[in-house]
């Protein structure tokens, strides 16, 4: 039984962000219009700051299972808290330029941290779906907080309606995973006979997350809901969803990999696995229903659950990096930009489940958490920088509004710069090495023995399987490439004369001003010092 | 003790740098900087460093005379003292893998007498300069130029090595398009140097080239230096060696190579076309370099490697026809021109045509001795035709003279004295040399040259006393207003004329066997005799009296021919505009060749590459993005507005991922 | 002598410019001029220092596979020489620059400053990874130096360049990949920097080092570059600002051959001399293609981007003779053109804010209107055609006879019609820009700013003193090069003495 | 034949998704989607419920709480979907989701 003693400390960060939210909401009311956005986002970067502090203090271990932590997700969540703070400054910018009536956004985005940090610590399907919730709903009205104006309204409106469908398509995958495994934990043994069943659920938690992702061809709410939010916003999400999503990506699939081997537990081995009578009469029909439509042979190998992601992840990856790169080519909306990179970023984080460390014993994803903390910090980064450059009311999101406004203010243009760079995958930033870790090591799936990969891959890939494995690293090499051509259009946009009588845009809060280029000079440390966060 | 060779060059280049800081820092003046000082610098420093290599001399005639004294303490006659030629190393210039060559300097006999007339009429031209462009803005630059030419000349005739000489041979050929295009804001000009320059450098390639083979014959572990190579040449052990097949064409090669470089500095078939143009430059340039110093370095080349030449029949045989065409060519051009300088352009071709023919037929010492006399009377005589340019205001068509001996009298007195050394009457200096060439032709060439030869002399003695006619005798043919104001140079310029004018009727007693004068073959002996010796002397012929009253009669018959014509009529002098249709023709022959062979072939590759290779590589570079585009363009249309379809998609793609599943189900 | 401080210096001094540099060109100007004296200060003694190295640590090390990626800083008479030009010509650049850049000379100082960072990193690493991350990091600033100030079509052109780069390191990123497997296939553990590389690569079956070769080699044709791969240049090099394609064509290019030098031909030795010919063609054909076509060009920037593509193409072809004259002449060539065309492109540039034009018909007489400009011009001129007594011809002489010793004369000719070849287009640009009539009704006299002559005197000084005495340079290569890379040293050619017809 | 089988409810289940996704797609009236997405969820809550009828005891539990959870968040995204549809009718007075396609690229 455990104490509250050994609880706080394992809750902390939790706790002070919801308390930060809470306080915001308390202090909101009695503050001055004009003092709401001086004052709020300040309680909620205190709060951050205690999450992060506490962080340090955060001992490894789980909460009956339901959530748990080790140094890896600790590094996640400090990312995130990272990604709050950027959003909050960049938020205050926008609020106090179109001086919004009320303070409640910033609540709401913390609280939308919270539920993140909910699904990034969840070991267990419910938890992950509360946190993936409270997350969504804060994000909607955040994503709709301006609404006079339609393109929010529209943008709130289909993400809302996705965003609610693919919950329920999860929340089913989790029922029918259940139904498998007679147990909510991602990471429980299957029942006899129940395997079709398992991949049934885990395809559609998996999709779930994967629209959380924004990889595609679940990514069409991406660009409306980035173009519609404030760009603080805007921001938040680019970093903070993904961080979510990712890391419950990772849970669920490997939990699920567990689930089917013989492996020792993951999270929390002695969870279940008690034993089992034989299932009833129908439920054998409804698995042999299933397994016609499915084939499954009775048994299903780790092996083959494995080919079998591959072929999803693969298959999603490589969409993802072509449509995001394609697509961001021609844009010229600075926030549709960011949301393609965010899809073709989405693509090389969905590679990273195609990692060799799954082939062989031991599975690391941490080349896809660096990755994943790379990109999460530059695109809030540059979410963040794009609102301290851009006018007044968040006003223009052409890529010709921000001619010259790096001229203006050089030390966001640069680090907005050094951002870009970063999600294009170009040295000296962290994008450069996490792209070269990624790939790298899936490279070395073609240099695989041709053995394992019989083993491995489903049958309709074996037969390309080594040009296939081949062939998604250097195509998603070349894509970057492509992309990094589109980015460098926003970086001249930037920097090329400013149009004459184009007046001195307002100061920009002290918070952005700072923290901008923390962001950038975070990108580079990670450059320089790879294995701070998660070791390796 | 070593002695400080380098002085020699240092002094006139540092002229250069003094006249050049001069001209830099004085052009924005009012008058440009001052004539005086910048006068009295350029011809000082080069007059210095003609003391300088007389003193040298006497370093080798001590040298010498010890020598003597010791051959006469042993009772030995040698009637040719050893001369030691002496030399400084400087520094290591190149030194990598087994190439290592030093930069040095090596003075000795056949480098002093080239140095004793580069430096001496060099100086004289400077002197002369002086007064020519006195009114010229840009003096102080033009003093600037011929003093750094004269420093590379001193490098090229002084160097220890082909590739120190070849570093005086580009920087002899930069000043000559420097002194050409000195009038540059005529683009005519600027052709003309650019032309020179460019020609120049194709015969450096072939330098180059040649020196490689030249390498490869020695062994890449000889260092580069005139002393290793002679040596090496001369020592009996590699005679063997030489005699082999594929050396001897190796050393063919070579030679040939070498030979390309000669024509080219030299104005020899097929390079040849440049000098002509280069008469676009102010007439002292075309004095000191286009006839003196500058162009006569192929054979002087030819000279100094007499050794490896000498090893090569094939390449002397060529030598010899490319000298007699070049001169028989250029003889008959010389006498359809009407441009003054033009005429004297091809009479130097035409003379170093002879002096290759020399050198061809393995008379180095004979063609080197013509090299000293030309350089005094072709000297003088383009300083008279300066003169009389200058007198005429810059006119230059010999139809619009005449007469002008009464008005220039000196110049006149000057320029005969130059008419009568080329022409070859008797103890003129053009008399000694050319009889020589042409009984060593005789003796070692066979007749077939030695008629070509005997003819050109004729044709040369022809063409210029046409000159001599059109410019001074016959009567005057200038404009009036012009006539106003001819005057007699001043004292600046006649000096050098008198000088040289005495010295074409002198200097070729420096080697008048006849009187037994042999000071030149002495001090050329060491230099090329071993080479003349390997080829040897030929037949015994006809007595030299006899040849040298042949060619006098060859010349007598030329000057009457030409006042036979004359009074014929068949000079057209009053007659005006451009050259007759045939004459034209046969002087561009050598344009057209090198159009053909070399300019078009490069204009066509070129626009190839311009206008087809370029756009098609840029080209593929725009489709290529173009495609991109297009490909994102239809990615970005399956972005459509409706929430329906959005959700239609995902929801396909959901199924998909099914049907996949059922598919992939091992 | 702590190579990491030169490596952020440049870094810094850009940091500096950027932030503490007023609004003030003037001031900004000095500013960074002395930053980069101060730079060029702290690098000298690592060129005078011969060879040095720091310790080298593991930067990261790649999970599963554990390839250890190497950090480590070195230098050697290569890299040292390639040093000192680069750190010479970013002070050069920066004096030269007010009047094309105007009132943006911070940001033009801030960008030279990193692009001379990346050099630096580029030449001073020891592992391959380290070396890729500079080398990539290079097209930032390179980029930007061309997209900002440049002329119209300066966008296009940057992208063009960036593309283009970035394409062309797709190969060798894929072949670093490869490498970075190697060790969980040979199941030895080994790290990516460049010694432990030479054994690791020697193991590996010889199709997949020829492939691995040819993708190194695709990345460095890009940088020089060379023909086809070629088209990126002239348009980057005449829309970019005079003093930006000065640094580009002075120092950027260089890397391409420097790759070949320090990486290519060590990793891959074999492969090297058996592919030899193909790079001897290639290099060749950039001779000429480069020298032909800049005959034609119409623009002063891109006859001197052409004769750059020429002059390098000549390096490329000598290096695969592996001869020791060729490594010497090459480094020798690295230094003479990047001083050389550096000035060219200075004075032009300068020409250029005189006659509000590119094109070079709207030039003319400035032999008359700008004495000293034209004698800086003409002598620099001179330099590039390779006229002996400067540093041009000992390096064209080396590579022609490397190229005459080991592939004959015919070779050696073709390359020297490059001697003929660059003093048509070069005299040409001569005589379009001082001499003939100006373009204008009534010429003004014209004033070289004097930082400009102070600039770019004595880089022709130094041209005229390599001349005379290329011997540090020389015996650079021979002394340190060949020892640090003791696979190339196994290459080089040494024949015996040997007397023709043998 | 009293009781039904968890097969036949699983199926039920399966049905009632099936109709709530039709519904989203089909259908342009904001309200009906937002009905299709609680028929989903509720489809996914009765398969959860059907599950747990095949476990034993104890681990059935978990089946059926999850629902609870389930109904509560159901409840929260009404009320903010409710909330939203309000917002957006006010901005472009229609409820036709083909409204909203001013948002191109």
């Amino acid at each position: 039984m455990l104490q509250v003693a050994d609880l706080l400390p394992f809750l902390g960060p939790i706790l002070l962000l919801v308390l930060g939210a809470l306080a915001t909401l308390v202090a909101e009311p009695l503050l001055s219009r004009a003092d709401k956005h001086r004052v709020l986002p300040w309680i909620g970067i205190v709060s951050t700051g205690l999450a992060a502090v506490a962080l340090a203090f955060t001992k490894s271990g789980h909460l009956w299972g339901i959530l748990a932590i080790e140094p890896t997700r600790a590094g996640l969540v400090l990312v995130l808290l990272a990604v709050l703070a950027l959003g909050l400054a960049a938020l205050q910018r926008n609020l106090s330029s179109d001086d919004f009536p009320g303070g409640e956004p910033y609540a709401l985005m913390q609280l939308a941290a919270v539920g993140i940090l909910l699904m990034v610590l969840a070991s267990q399907t419910i938890a992950l779906f509360l946190g993936m919730e409270l997350a969504s709903l804060s994000i909607y009205p955040l994503v709709g907080c301006r609404r006079d104006r339609p393109e929010s309204a529209e943008a709130v409106l289909k993400y809302f309606a996705q965003g609610a469908v693919f919950s329920a398509i999860f929340l089913y995958g989790a029922a029918l995973s259940y139904g498998a495994t007679g147990s909510v934990f991602l990471a429980a043994n299957v029942l006899p006979g129940r395997e079709s069943v398992l991949l049934l659920g885990f395809l559609l938690m998996a999709v779930g997350l994967l629209f959380k992702i924004g990889a595609a061809p679940f990514h069409f709410w991406s660009p409306d809901a980035y173009a519609g939010a404030p760009s603080g916003v805007t921001a938040f999400m680019a970093g903070a969803v993904k961080i979510g999503a990712v890391a419950a990506l990772g849970n669920l699939w490997i939990g699920h990999l567990v689930s089917l081997s013989a492996f020792p537990s993951y999270l929390i081995g002695e969870a279940v696995g008690a034993h089992f009578p034989p299932i009833s009469l129908g439920l054998q029909v409804f698995s042999r229903i299933l397994q016609t439509i499915f084939q499954v042979r009775r048994g299903l190998t780790v092996a083959g659950f494995i080919g079998y992601s591959l072929s999803i992840f693969g298959t999603t990856a490589i969409l993802s990096i072509a449509i995001g790169s394609l697509s961001l080519l021609g844009q010229t909306s600075v926030r549709r930009l960011i949301a393609y990179s965010g899809v073709a970023n989405a693509g090389f984080l969905v590679i990273g489940f195609l990692l060799p460390g799954i082939f062989i014993a031991n599975i690391l994803l941490t080349p896809t958490l660096y990755y994943l903390a790379a990109y999460a910090l530059a695109a809030a980064g540059t979410m963040a920088g794009i609102a301290a450059l851009t006018g007044p009311q968040d006003g223009g999101d052409h890529i010709s509004s921000l001619t010259g406004a790096a001229r203006k203010r050089p030390l966001i243009g640069l680090s907005v710069t050094v951002l870009l760079a970063s999600l294009a995958g170009l040295p000296p930033t962290a994008g450069f090495v996490a792209k070269f870790q990624i790939l790298s090591q899936l490279f070395l799936n073609a240099s695989l023995d041709p053995a394992i990969l019989q083993r491995i891959l489903p049958p309709a890939l074996q037969h390309l399987s080594e040009g296939w494995l081949l062939a998604v690293p250097i195509g998603a090499f070349a894509f970057a490439i492509v992309a990094a051509a589109g980015y460098f259009k926003l970086a001249v946009a930037l920097w090329t004369d400013p149009v004459p009588n184009s007046r001195e845009p307002e100061p920009v809060p002290v918070l952005l001003g700072w923290a901008v280029p923390l962001a950038a000079l975070a990108v580079v440390a990670l450059a320089i010092f790879p294995r701070a966060l998660f070791g390796g | 003790m070593t002695p400080q060779l380098w002085l020699l060059p240092a002094l006139p280049f540092f002229g250069f740098l003094v006249n050049g800081a001069l001209a830099l820092f004085g052009s924005r003046t009012e008058n440009g900087p001052s004539r005086g000082l910048s006068g009295f610098l350029g011809v000082l420093f080069p007059l210095v460093s003609f003391i300088l290599v007389v003193l040298a001399w006497q370093g080798l005639f001590l040298v010498q005379d010890s020598v003597l004294r010791l051959n006469h303490d042993l009772g030995l006659g040698l009637r040719i003292p050893q001369v030691k030629p002496f030399g400084q190393v400087l520094w290591p210039w190149m030194q990598t893998g087994e190439l290592n060559v030093e930069f040095g300097f090596r003075f000795d006999e056949l480098a002093g007498i080239m140095l004793l007339f580069v430096t001496g009429i060099g100086t004289l031209i400077h002197l002369y300069s002086v007064g020519y462009m006195a009114r010229d803005r840009g003096f102080a630059r033009f003093m600037a130029y011929m003093n750094l030419f004269l420093a590379n000349m001193v490098v090229l005739v002084l160097g220890n090595g082909p590739l120190v000489t070849f570093m005086g041979w580009e920087g002899v050929g930069l000043c000559s398009y420097l002194l050409i295009g000195f009038w540059h804001h005529d683009a005519a000009n600027g052709a003309a140097a650019k032309k020179a320059f460019l020609v120049n450098r194709a015969g450096d390639l072939g330098f180059l080239l040649g020196l490689f083979l030249l390498w490869q014959v020695l062994g890449t572990g000889t260092p580069l230096t005139y002393e290793a190579i002679t040596n090496w040449f001369r020592d009996p052990a590699h005679a063997v060696l030489l005699a082999s097949a594929p050396v001897a064409a190796l050393v063919t090669a070579s030679t040939l190579l070498l030979l390309l470089g000669a024509t080219g500095k030299s104005a020899q078939i097929p390079l040849l076309t440049w000098l002509p143009d280069a008469m676009a430059g102010p007439t002292p340039v075309s004095a000191l370099i286009h006839a003196a110093t500058m162009v006569t370095s192929g054979v002087f080349l030819l000279a100094r490697l007499s050794d490896v030449f000498a090893h090569a029949p094939a390449t002397l045989q060529v030598v010899a026809w490319i000298g007699a065409a070049t001169a028989a060519w250029a003889a008959v051009t010389g006498f359809v021109q009407t441009d003054i300088k033009k005429i004297l352009a091809y009479s130097t071709i035409s003379q170093l045509g002879f002096m290759f023919l020399a050198a061809g037929v393995g008379a180095f010492d004979a063609g080197v001795f013509h090299v000293f006399t030309h350089a005094f009377f072709k000297g003088v005589l383009f300083l008279g035709a300066g003169s009389v340019i200058h007198a005429l205001s810059g006119e230059q068509d010999v139809r619009r003279m005449g007469g002008l001996w009464k008005k220039l009298p000196l110049t006149f007195a000057a320029m005969s004295c130059g008419w009568y050394a080329i022409v070859g009457l008797p103890f003129g200096a053009g008399f000694w040399s050319k009889d020589l060439i042409l009984e060593n032709v005789l003796l070692r060439g066979g007749p077939a040259l030695y008629l070509v030869a005997l003819a050109t002399a004729v044709v040369t003695a022809v063409y210029m006393t046409r000159l001599m006619i059109l410019v001074f005798w016959s009567k005057p043919r200038f404009s009036p207003d012009a006539a106003s104001h001819i005057h007699e140079s001043p004292l600046s310029m006649q000096i050098p004329m008198w000088v040289l004018g005495f010295g074409s009727l002198v200097a070729g007693f420096a080697w008048a066997d006849p009187f037994h004068l042999d000071w030149f073959s002495r001090h050329m002996s060491e230099s090329v005799g071993p080479a003349q010796a390997l080829l040897g002397a030929g037949a015994g012929g006809p007595s030299p009296i006899l040849l040298e009253s042949v060619g006098v009669v060859a010349s007598l018959l030329g000057i009457l021919v030409a006042f036979a014509l004359h009074r014929k009529g068949c000079f057209r002098e009053n007659s005006t505009g451009p050259l007759s249709m045939p004459a034209r023709a046969w002087t561009l022959l050598f344009d057209g060749v090198q159009s053909v062979a070399g300019i078009w072939p490069v204009r066509i590759v070129s626009w190839i590459l311009d206008n087809i290779l370029q756009p098609l590589l840029v080209g593929l570079a725009r489709v290529f993005g173009w495609c991109l585009e297009m490909a994102g363009g239809a990615v970005r249309m399956a972005q459509t507005p409706r929430l329906r379809w959005n959700l239609g998609l995902s929801v396909l793609g959901l199924v998909a991922l099914l049907i996949l599943l059922a598919r992939n189900i091992p | 002598m702590n190579l990491h401080m030169v490596l952020v210096a440049p870094l810094a001094a850009a940091f500096l410019t950027f932030f503490l540099s007023g609004r003030d060109a003037a001031s900004t100007l000095r500013t960074s001029l002395l930053l980069a004296l101060a730079v060029a200060g702290l690098t000298f003694p690592v060129l005078f220092a011969g060879t040095v190295a720091t310790s080298v640590h593991t930067w990261f090390q790649i999970p599963v596979l554990g390839t250890d990626i190497r950090w480590g800083l070195a230098s050697d008479g290569l890299s040292g020489w390639l040093l000192a030009l680069t750190s010479v010509l970013v002070p050069a650049a920066l004096l030269c620059s007010p009047p094309v850049v105007g009132d943006k000379i911070r940001e033009f100082a801030a960008a030279a400053f990193l692009l001379q960072a990346t050099l630096y990193g580029a030449l001073l690493s020891v592992d391959l990874l380290q070396f890729f991350a500079f080398f990539e990091a290079m097209l930032l600033p390179a980029t930007i130096l061309i997209a900002l100030f440049g002329g119209r079509d300066r966008r296009r052109a940057a992208s063009l360049f960036l593309v283009f780069s970035l394409a062309g390191s797709v190969p060798l990123f894929v072949a670093i990949w490869y490498l970075s497997t190697v060790p969980v296939m040979s199941g030895r553990h080994v790290s990516l920097d460049l010694v432990s590389l030479q054994a690791l690569v020697a193991t590996l079956p010889p199709q997949v080092r020829l492939r691995l070769f040819a993708a190194t080699a695709l990345a460095f044709l890009v940088k020089i570059p060379a023909v086809p791969v070629h088209i990126w240049q002239a348009d980057a090099y005449s829309e970019g600002p005079a003093p930006g394609s000065a640094l580009l064509t002075g120092i950027m290019a260089k890397i391409g051959l420097y790759g070949f030098l320090r990486i290519a031909i060590p990793l891959f030795p074999q492969e090297a001399k058996a592919d030899a010919g193909v790079f001897v063609a290639l290099g060749l054909a950039t001779v000429l293609v480069g020298a032909l076509l800049a005959l034609r060009q119409r623009e002063a920037r891109r006859v001197l981007a052409f004769s750059s593509l020429s002059h390098l193409g000549l390096g490329l072809a000598a290096i695969f003779t592996f001869r020791p004259e060729a490594i010497s002449g090459v480094i020798l060539l690295m230094v003479a053109h990047g001083l050389s065309a550096a000035a060219l492109f200075f004075l032009a540039g300068i020409a250029e804010t005189w006659s509000g034009s590119r094109h070079v018909d709207d030039f003319g007489a400035l032999a008359r209107r700008a004495p000293l400009f034209s004698v800086l011009f003409a002598v620099a001129a001179l330099a590039s055609v390779g006229l002996p007594g400067t540093a041009g011809f000992v390096a064209e002489f080396l590579l022609l006879v490397a190229l005459w010793k080991a592939f004959g004369l015919v070779v050696a000719a073709v390359a020297g019609t490059t001697v003929i070849l660059s003093a048509a287009y070069t005299l040409r640009l001569v005589q379009k820009l001082l001499f003939g009539t100006s373009a204008e009704r009534n010429p003004v006299p014209l004033e070289l700013p004097a930082a400009a002559a102070w600039a770019v005197a004595p880089m022709l000084l130094a041209l005229v003193y390599l001349g005379f005495q290329p011997g540090p340079v020389l015996k650079a290569a021979r002394t340190d090069l060949l020892t640090r890379l003791p696979s190339a040293q196994a290459l080089i050619v040494e024949d015996a003495p040997h007397v023709a017809g043998r | 034949m009293g009781d039904l089988q968890p097969i036949q409810l699983q199926v039920l289940a399966a049905l009632l998704f099936a109709i709530g996704l039709a519904t989203v797609m089909a259908r342009r009236n904001l309200f009906f989607v937002l009905m299709g997405v609680e028929l989903m969820l509720n489809a996914a809550n009765l398969s959860f419920l059907s599950w747990s009828r095949t476990m034993p005891g104890s681990v059935g539990l978990e089946g059926q709480l999850a629902p609870i959870f389930a109904i509560a968040v159901a409840a929260a995204e009404a009320c903010v979907g409710l909330a939203m549809l309000l917002s957006v009718f006010r901005s472009r007075e229609s409820l036709d989701t083909d409204a909203f396609d001013r948002m191109k690229e």
